[in-house]
């Protein structure tokens, strides 16, 4: 029925099957909005969180999804500046997932804020030394610029691309794609960076506050490599997650390859620096403030170990798998470290959220437990389900993966 | 025949323009009737001065508009005045207090204090409420439908040009004046 | 010649229409206006009701009568302060007191006579209120099984007197709340006084030692923070002239958090722990010997009581450690002044056998006529000629004998619980309350006729009874009443009236009349913080003036009289012996979390919820329950 | 078009408040008058000690085993050097370098909470539900403080309101500078143990300049270096150790 | 943040940071403003169909994309990298043989016409007396597309672009559009039975470099089936053509339905 929407020479399961594949989606998306609606309606009392947990899940999951996100920028990165052209295999999907992971991000945050009809005064009265200012310039900015990149994929169906206009639009902004990629690497480091600013320039929580190099706390560098390193794992685990639920291949083996080693390189490097961070800030910043690190992890479950698992288990193991060529070469275990390398940064961005507002300041404080209401859970679902949803349409409507034909036609 | 591409640009430009600059602010604005008519005028030529009745007190604070007691020290009865009727019919008599449109009604969070401009630094009433004391009728009280303020505190132009130094209320007119003077403020000076 | 338009001349048009208002004031000043409307508040402040000022007057929610500054706008209160100098609060407020202009618009006020039948409320008028009220007196009068009484929470205004005209009238009974908390145990002490009848004070800024077996001395109990600033003030003297205050108490509360010593003992057992100290007193010869000598009779028959109560006995039956209660002993014998209070006014009375040994205690440490001066009491009018009921206690309520109860206003039911009131009603009684709520007692009623909110009605305000000195504060209004508000004095005129029965005229002006009459004392005014000795105000019209400004008279020092009191009376030793010799008791249930809730007639302001709602501290006591107590 | 307001010299007044913990009993009476001076509504019906909107919060710092309990009420501590000024996106929050008063603008804020998360004494309040008052207790309400909305940040702001008051007073008296007797926030002036004191510490003769440098005063946290305007006083040098400490070490 | 706004403070910081994003700003909206202007450009100047089929060869297996020349074994195995643009090719300019026309050849049941000069999407074009050209589409792709086809011919009247769509046509699931071996003005539609389909004005003199004749187009067509063949056994589960085996006429039913589509536009050279 929609067969000439699709591009030639793919295969996808008939129409029907498709939309049946969405209705669970689509029943997230309505939930999730419907708790939307809740907390615009009724308030953000709909949620858990409070004055003292004033962030909660879903800050924690902007942070983790712009993370995760940073595929689209660093993937833009490697194949317009770098000019490492097998990524074209994953470009066009890499953008997608930007998209959907950058304009959740900014969807839930808008719920978040209590009075989004006033964000825009960040814009008519921003405070530069903010951190979010900065973030929220750069990721507004740097949406619109995923929204150009995505442009020409839309462009290029099949369909549209029968309108001479649109396919010479889609030319031209190919053309100048280096420009964008460039934008977005640029507005990307920034708030990569600036998210992990957000907590290293407290300095009322020695817990979070980090060293400064020049005007940005540790954490703004460690934030922007933690993404650039986990982006490429990222865009690996959802090619080939997308390879296995539509039953195709999409990329051959070598792009695996090709991003598996980048990420793992920068997993060693990410972690090397984090583990010297680490050790400054048990030695020397933590101390200065007269708080010793080891009363952080005197809170059960958030002992030592998480610390651990975070630096070692979830960073270095990773990226020493990543690294290996054996490893690499069966592909449930390549998937496995990218997943591992991905997980290490969710539990990077949970730590930074959740135990930094947990831990006790004031010395009669206690440890304090938070727990999201449903409103908040279905509203990061319903992200869940815009992504699914917005990412199986352009699956079946947009060439996401150029080389997917040609490894379909050779059997 | 074709049509030429600036007049084809101008067909949509001109009617835009024209919505804009002379429909728009019909829309925005409606217009609101005070409660009683008001001879400033009259009062002023029987030799009162505007802190006769809008005074501030001794602790600082501004007096407003006056309450009805005042208004009854001289009109307590019904006289050959429609208006001084109305004020003693409707407010004096059953000790009602008028509700006044206030041309110069400020958000919740301003905090204007006359002391400091009045007594500290000798402004004129005039300097900010124009020439008010010499009406001899309430001006009609114009209401900006989405703030809910009077068109005084924006100023008669929509596009705020060619005001007089007392048109306009808003808290960039009140800038501009602590600027020239350099009184920088911090927000909590005027808010509150 | 055909005009012929293309797509292409719509963009252009739709171009130039989307540059003609990007061109006109239709973004900007939409922005600019929208922006307001964001900030615009949900609730538009106020306009001020006209021109600031301070009022003063007192606070008639609990006994503590604190003075209150009030700012008000016109006639509108919209916050109060403490007053420093004050003789009856001394700067003392509390939260009640801060929120006591919330009251009169508080959502569970009636502003009508209600009846209450079978759970329903029903609004009546106040002709169908008064024909009740006298229908009732009447049947009270013709069935001797169903009396009249009235329960008056703040004897001695004008209103008081019309309750026990009308008790006297038709053979009821007038009945005053008990003293609860430390003034009940004051009594107890001053009872056993043999010179003629006795009235203790506490005066704290004498004492070096307080013992509160459970009475919330730091928090709760009379004037607020009046302890805790004394202490305060003290800690910063020399180590000589500090106060400490040691709480002994079954649960943790506020008082015991603060105490300099928290003392957890096994409820019921203060006997016990009291007799042990006066052992240790005795056995090591530290009690005030002189005091013991020339003020108290039956020394020997104590002494010989208190010797069973070894320290090791002691820790058997309280579960407090013998070495805690000889520490204890030592130390209260070695900081003189000492003096020990007793009972929670929110947790029922202790019992005459521990009110008892308590004072002992305070006799063995010669508290009395020092850190438990002797006051007198605030000048009242005389009854005169008329015929008006003496205040009775509710123990001469009979279970089952009431056919018409009434509330005053004034009556907390921390003061008097329901249940015991409920026991004393006859079936189908009448309850009339003139609460103005519809909560505590006033919910009780089954006809409201709610009287003058707080701050509603010009009221005088006799101080705590455990104040060292009588203080009568003046309360002039701040807030009108409803307008239709029937006045409780008025509607029982009335119905007395329609009863056939007559009442004395009120006497207006009496108290004042009394007050010039007594010469005693001086009057505080607080608006010039200056005192005013009462001989010298000139006519009863200069002293109501003063009244109008909320001022306050406190009494003059009185003298010490003559005579002893008994440290046994006769046939005690063996009821204190049994008391003191029992079982551990359960604990008693907290009535309230907020302070001075339980002992204040009205319901707290709604936003007390932000003491009791969104912050920890005001929730019940933690159990603090010694091991001896639990097994 | 003017240049930076920052400016690294400490402010020409500095007001401050002491709370001597000897006298705090605790007692809730600082907080209520603070929300009935500043229109701070009711709690709501699922409000709890963590969602409510509370200026003043009385803390119970408890020691260990039965020993006396310390409460300490924790307005916002009025840094010199504050935490949350720099973190705000949109300027809501003002240091005044006049009055060294930390000011937050609840119409500027737009409820992102940031400031929340990076203020160690968790003085700030979000505003969960939509203020509401019964119809009656609206009349009641202070007019010299505007109310705020849903959805923003709010904490105290040294009853700036009294202190705009009392320079008009001085203004209308031809007096360049305020009298100290009429600037007191509604906290102190309702303690009924006199606990909290008030005052200009710029002024060296002052009550407060005097308390600051007494050896038993103390600021909480002090590690952090956040400078605050809230001092603590304690007899006991148990509780000036226990209260000035930063972090705690065991949960 | 703008001079406008009364709270704007003129310091290092705000310079730095507001400057900078405005930059982005600027630069990221300047260069979209670029591209949509050259594409509106592009599009004045008649360039959308070459650009159109420069990115549809970009996108060509490397099959589809060999070099006429190595077609007749004149090179080997070498690639066209201008679009098979012969005009400028200096390859092509060096190996061109003459172009006399050839007799009509059956190569392997496929006719190449003599009177015919062939496009490498498979359309033909002969030129006739009166200065027009018409268009058709060649034995092997007529065949390819079967008998139950719908065409959608342009109007009178329109402009064809070289190698821009000619005409666009449906069989079954198959939608493709046949590139157009001339630029031009459409002069009358044919059909199916009327021996063409577009009769077409070209635009200037004609030039016919691009296309092939005769030997060469022989040996396109013989590459083609063999292209052909690649494509269809490319099908999972698909028999092949009988191998060496003469074509069916109708071959379009040697090819399953859901791989009409792709083997069709493989053959006419449409990604």
């Amino acid at each position: 029925m929609d067969d000439t929407l699709i591009g030639r020479g793919l295969k996808r399961t008939p129409l029907p099957r498709f939309l049946l594949w969405l209705v669970p989606w689509a029943a997230l998306l309505a939930l999730g909005l419907y708790a939307v609606y809740l907390c615009f309606a009724v308030g953000l009392n709909q949620t858990n969180m409070d004055n003292r947990f004033a962030f909660g899940l879903w800050i924690y999951l902007d942070l983790t999804v712009i993370a995760l996100g940073a595929g689209a920028f660093f993937t833009g990165f490697l194949l317009y500046i770098l000019k490492k052209k097998e990524l074209k295999a994953v470009i066009n999907s890499a953008v997608v997932i930007g998209f959907i992971c950058y304009s959740g991000a900014v969807g839930i945050l808008m719920v978040d804020v209590g009075q989004p009809l006033r964000a825009w005064f960040t814009f008519w009265h921003p405070n530069v030394h903010s951190m979010l200012a900065e973030v929220t310039f750069c990721l507004t900015l740097y949406l619109s610029v995923l929204a150009i990149e995505y442009a020409p994929l839309v462009l290029k169906n099949r369909r549209l691309k029968e309108v001479p206009g649109l396919l010479v639009l889609e030319n031209q902004l190919h053309k100048v794609m280096v420009v964008f990629a460039g934008i977005g690497t640029l507005l990307s480091f920034f708030h990569q960076g600036s998210l992990g600013g957000l907590y290293g320039v407290l300095r009322g929580n020695p817990f979070a506050f980090r060293e400064h190099i020049g005007i940005w706390p540790t954490t703004f560098f460690l934030f922007i490599l933690s993404a650039a390193a986990v982006g490429p794992s990222f865009i690996l685990l959802t090619t080939w997650l997308v390879g296995k639920v539509s039953k195709k291949r999409l990329v051959s083996p070598e792009v695996f390859q090709t991003l598996a080693k980048i990420s793992g390189w920068l997993l060693l490097v990410y972690v090397v620096l984090k583990g010297i961070d680490s050790l400054v800030w048990i030695n020397s910043t933590s101390p200065k403030t007269g708080v010793q690190v080891s009363s952080f992890y005197a809170h059960p479950p958030f002992g030592t170990w998480v610390l651990f698992a975070e630096v070692v288990l979830l960073g270095l193991v990773p990226a020493v798998m990543l690294l290996s060529r054996r490893v690499r070469a069966r592909t449930g275990l390549l998937v496995l470290a990218a997943a591992m390398a991905c997980a290490g940064v969710v539990l990077n961005r949970y730590i930074m959220t959740i135990q930094t507002l947990a831990l006790p300041s004031l010395p009669f404080d206690s440890f304090l437990s938070y727990s999201p209401s449903w409103q908040e859970i279905a509203a990061f679902l319903a992200v869940l389900g815009y992504g699914v949803l917005l990412y199986s349409i352009s699956f079946r409507w947009l060439n996401l993966f150029p080389e997917e034909r040609e490894l379909a036609t050779k059997g | 025949m074709k049509l030429p591409a600036p007049v084809s640009f101008a067909v949509g430009l001109v009617p835009a323009l024209a919505a804009g600059w002379l429909l728009f602010p019909r829309l925005l604005y409606r217009t609101e009737a005070q409660p009683l008519p008001f001879n400033h005028k009259a009062h002023t030529e029987g030799g009162m001065g505007c802190a006769d009745c809008h005074a501030v007190a001794e602790n600082g604070r501004f007096a407003g508009l006056p309450a009805t007691e005042a208004c009854a020290g001289c009109h307590a009865e019904k006289g050959d005045n429609a208006g001084i009727n109305a004020l003693v019919a409707s407010y004096v008599e059953p000790g009602r207090e008028v509700p006044w449109l206030v041309h110069a009604r400020q958000p919740d969070n301003v905090y204007f204090p006359h002391a400091p401009h009045v007594t500290g630094d000798k402004l004129a009433c005039a300097r900010c409420h124009g020439p008010h004391g010499e009406s001899t009728a309430t001006k009609a009280y114009v209401v900006n439908r989405l703030s809910g303020y009077s068109r005084d505190i924006w100023g008669p132009s929509i596009a705020r040009v060619g005001r007089k130094e007392w048109q306009g209320m808003k808290m960039s007119d009140c800038i501009q004046c602590h600027r020239a003077g350099g009184r920088e403020s911090a927000c909590l000076d005027c808010h509150k | 010649m055909k005009l012929e338009l293309s797509r292409r001349d719509l963009f252009l048009a739709g171009g130039g229409a989307v540059a003609g208002i990007a061109l006109s004031p239709v973004p900007w000043k939409l922005l600019d206006d929208l922006s307001i409307w964001t900030q615009q508040p949900p609730t538009p402040t106020p306009r001020p009701a006209g021109p600031l000022a301070f009022r003063f007057t007192s606070c008639a929610l609990c006994p503590a009568s604190c003075g209150l500054k009030a700012r008000c706008f016109g006639a509108q209160p919209v916050g109060f302060a403490a007053v420093p100098g004050h003789p009856a609060s001394d700067g003392g407020l509390c939260p009640l007191g801060l929120t006591a202009h919330h009251l009169a618009k508080h959502p569970l006020r009636a502003n009508h006579p209600e009846r209450v039948s079978g759970g329903k409320r029903e609004r009546i008028d106040r002709a169908a209120a008064t024909a009740a009220l006298s229908a009732a007196l009447a049947a009270c009068g013709r069935d001797p099984k169903r009396t009249f009484a009235v329960v008056d929470g703040r004897p001695g205004r004008s209103l008081s007197r019309t309750y026990r005209a009308l008790a006297a009238a038709t053979g009821g009974l007038y009945v005053t709340p008990p003293a609860a908390g430390a003034a009940l145990s004051l009594e107890a002490l001053a009872k056993r006084f043999d010179g003629g009848a006795l009235a203790l004070g506490v005066d704290f800024s004498k004492a070096r030692r307080v013992v509160s077996f459970g009475t919330p001395v730091l928090t709760d109990a009379g004037t607020p923070g009046l302890l805790a600033r004394l202490r305060a003030e003290s800690r910063r003297r020399p180590a000589a002239e500090r106060i400490e205050v040691i709480q002994v108490e079954a649960t943790r509360g506020r008082s015991a958090a603060l105490a300099d010593r928290y003392i957890p003992i096994a409820p019921g057992t203060e006997a016990a722990f009291a007799l042990g100290l006066a052992h240790v007193l005795l056995d090591e010869k530290l009690a005030d010997a002189a005091f013991l000598e020339a003020r108290t009779t039956g020394l020997a028959d104590f002494a010989a009581l208190s010797a069973r109560f070894a320290p090791a006995l002691v820790e058997q039956k309280t579960g407090v450690g013998a070495g805690v209660v000889t520490a204890l002993a030592r130390d209260l014998a070695a900081n003189r002044p000492a003096l020990v209070l007793g009972g929670d006014p929110t947790a029922g009375p202790l019992s005459g056998e521990t009110e008892a040994a308590i004072a002992a205690l305070n006799l063995l440490l010669g508290a009395p006529f020092g850190a438990l001066p002797v006051r007198s009491e605030a000048p009242r009018e005389t009854d005169g000629d008329a015929k008006l009921a003496a205040a009775t206690s509710l123990d001469a309520l009979p279970d089952g004998s009431v056919g018409f109860l009434l509330l005053d206003a004034t009556v907390a039911e921390g003061m008097v619980p329901w249940a015991r009131l409920e026991r004393a009603l006859a079936a189908d009684a009448l309850v009339v309350s003139f609460s103005p709520f519809r909560a505590g007692l006033g919910e009780k009623a089954t006809l409201l006729i709610p009287g003058p909110a707080p701050l509603e009605e010009s009221i005088e305000l006799e101080g705590p009874a455990d104040a060292p000195f009588a203080t009568l504060a003046f309360a002039p209004a701040l807030l009108s009443p409803p307008k239709d508000l029937a006045l409780p004095e008025e509607i029982l005129r009335e119905a007395a009236e329609a009863a056939g029965l007559s009442l004395p005229a009120p006497a207006a002006g009496a108290r004042s009349a009394a007050l010039l009459a007594a010469r005693r004392g001086r009057l505080y005014d607080p608006a010039a913080a200056s005192f005013v000795a009462v001989g010298d105000v000139a006519s009863p019209d200069a002293l109501g003036e003063l009244f109008a400004r909320g001022a306050c008279w406190v009494d003059d020092a009185t003298p010490e009289p003559k005579g002893r009191f008994a440290l046994l009376k006769d046939g005690e030793a063996p009821r204190l012996l049994e008391t003191a010799l029992g079982a551990p008791t359960a604990l008693p249930a907290s009535l309230a979390s907020l302070p001075r809730v339980a002992v204040s007639a009205a319901p707290p302001s709604l936003l007390l919820t932000k003491l009791t709602r969104e912050t920890a501290l005001f929730s019940a006591p933690a159990a603090a329950i010694p091991t001896a107590a639990r097994a | 078009m003017h240049t930076s307001k920052h400016t690294t010299s400490l402010p020409a007044h500095r007001y401050t408040l002491v709370v001597d913990l000897d006298r705090c009993t605790g007692c809730g009476a600082c907080g209520t008058a603070c929300a009935v001076e500043n229109n701070i509504p009711p709690a709501a019906e699922k409000a709890t000690e963590r969602t409510g909107t509370v200026w003043m919060r009385v803390h119970e710092a408890a020691a260990a085993g039965d020993g006396p309990s310390t409460f300490v009420p924790i307005p916002c501590q009025q840094c010199d050097n504050p935490p949350c000024v720099d973190v705000c996106p949109q300027r809501a929050i003002e240091y005044d370098p006049r009055t060294g008063i930390v000011a937050q603008i609840p119409v500027r804020c737009l409820g992102c909470r940031y400031c929340m998360v990076a203020c160690p004494y968790h003085t700030r309040s979000f505003n969960w539900w939509t203020p509401e008052w019964p119809e009656g207790m609206k009349a009641t309400l202070n007019p010299d403080v505007s109310i705020r909305t849903r959805g923003v940040v709010e904490k105290c702001n040294f009853c700036v309101q009294r202190l705009q008051a009392a320079r008009a007073k001085a203004s209308a008296a031809g007096q360049a500078e305020i009298d100290p007797a009429d600037y007191v926030p509604a906290c102190v002036e309702a303690c009924p143990s006199r606990a909290l004191s008030f005052g200009d510490a710029a002024d060296e003769k002052g009550e407060v300049a005097r308390l600051a440098k007494d050896p038993e005063s103390f600021r909480l946290l002090a590690g952090l270096g956040t400078g605050p305007k809230v001092l603590y006083r304690s007899s006991d040098p148990a509780v000036r150790e226990r209260l000035s400490r930063t972090g705690v070490t065991r949960g | 943040m703008l001079p406008g706004n009364t709270d704007f403070i003129l310091d290092p910081a705000n310079v730095i940071f507001l400057g900078a994003f405005a930059l982005v700003l600027v630069t990221a909206l300047g260069t979209l403003a670029f591209a949509i202007v050259s594409a509106r450009r592009a599009v004045a100047r008649g360039q959308a169909a070459s650009i159109l089929w420069h990115e549809e060869f970009e996108e060509l297996p490397a099959s589809a994309r060999s070099c006429r020349h190595a077609l007749t074994g004149e090179l080997p195995g070498r690639h066209c990298e201008r679009a098979f643009d012969c005009k400028g090719c200096e390859t092509h300019a060096r190996l061109v043989a003459d172009a006399k026309p050839l007799p009509s050849i059956d190569t392997g049941g496929f006719f190449v016409l003599a009177d015919r000069l062939y496009h490498r999407g498979h359309a033909w074009l002969k030129q006739e007396e009166d200065g027009t050209v018409t268009l058709g589409l060649d034995d092997l792709a007529t065949r390819l597309v079967g008998k139950s086809d719908t065409l959608d011919l342009p109007a009178v009247g329109e402009r064809l672009a070289e190698n821009g769509p000619a005409f666009r046509l449906k069989a079954g699931k198959a939608r493709v559009r046949v590139v157009s071996p001339v630029s031009g003005e459409v002069v009358e539609t044919g059909g199916l039975g009327r021996g063409f389909l577009l009769r077409v004005r070209p635009d200037g003199p004609l030039d016919t470099r691009a296309l092939l004749s005769g030997r060469e187009a022989a040996a396109f067509l013989s590459r083609e089936l063999d292209r052909l063949q690649l494509a269809i056994s490319g099908a999972r589960g698909v028999p092949a053509l009988a191998d060496g085996g003469l074509p069916v006429d109708d071959l379009s039913k040697a090819i399953p339905e859901e791989d009409r589509d792709r083997v069709l536009g493989e053959m006419l050279l449409e990604a």
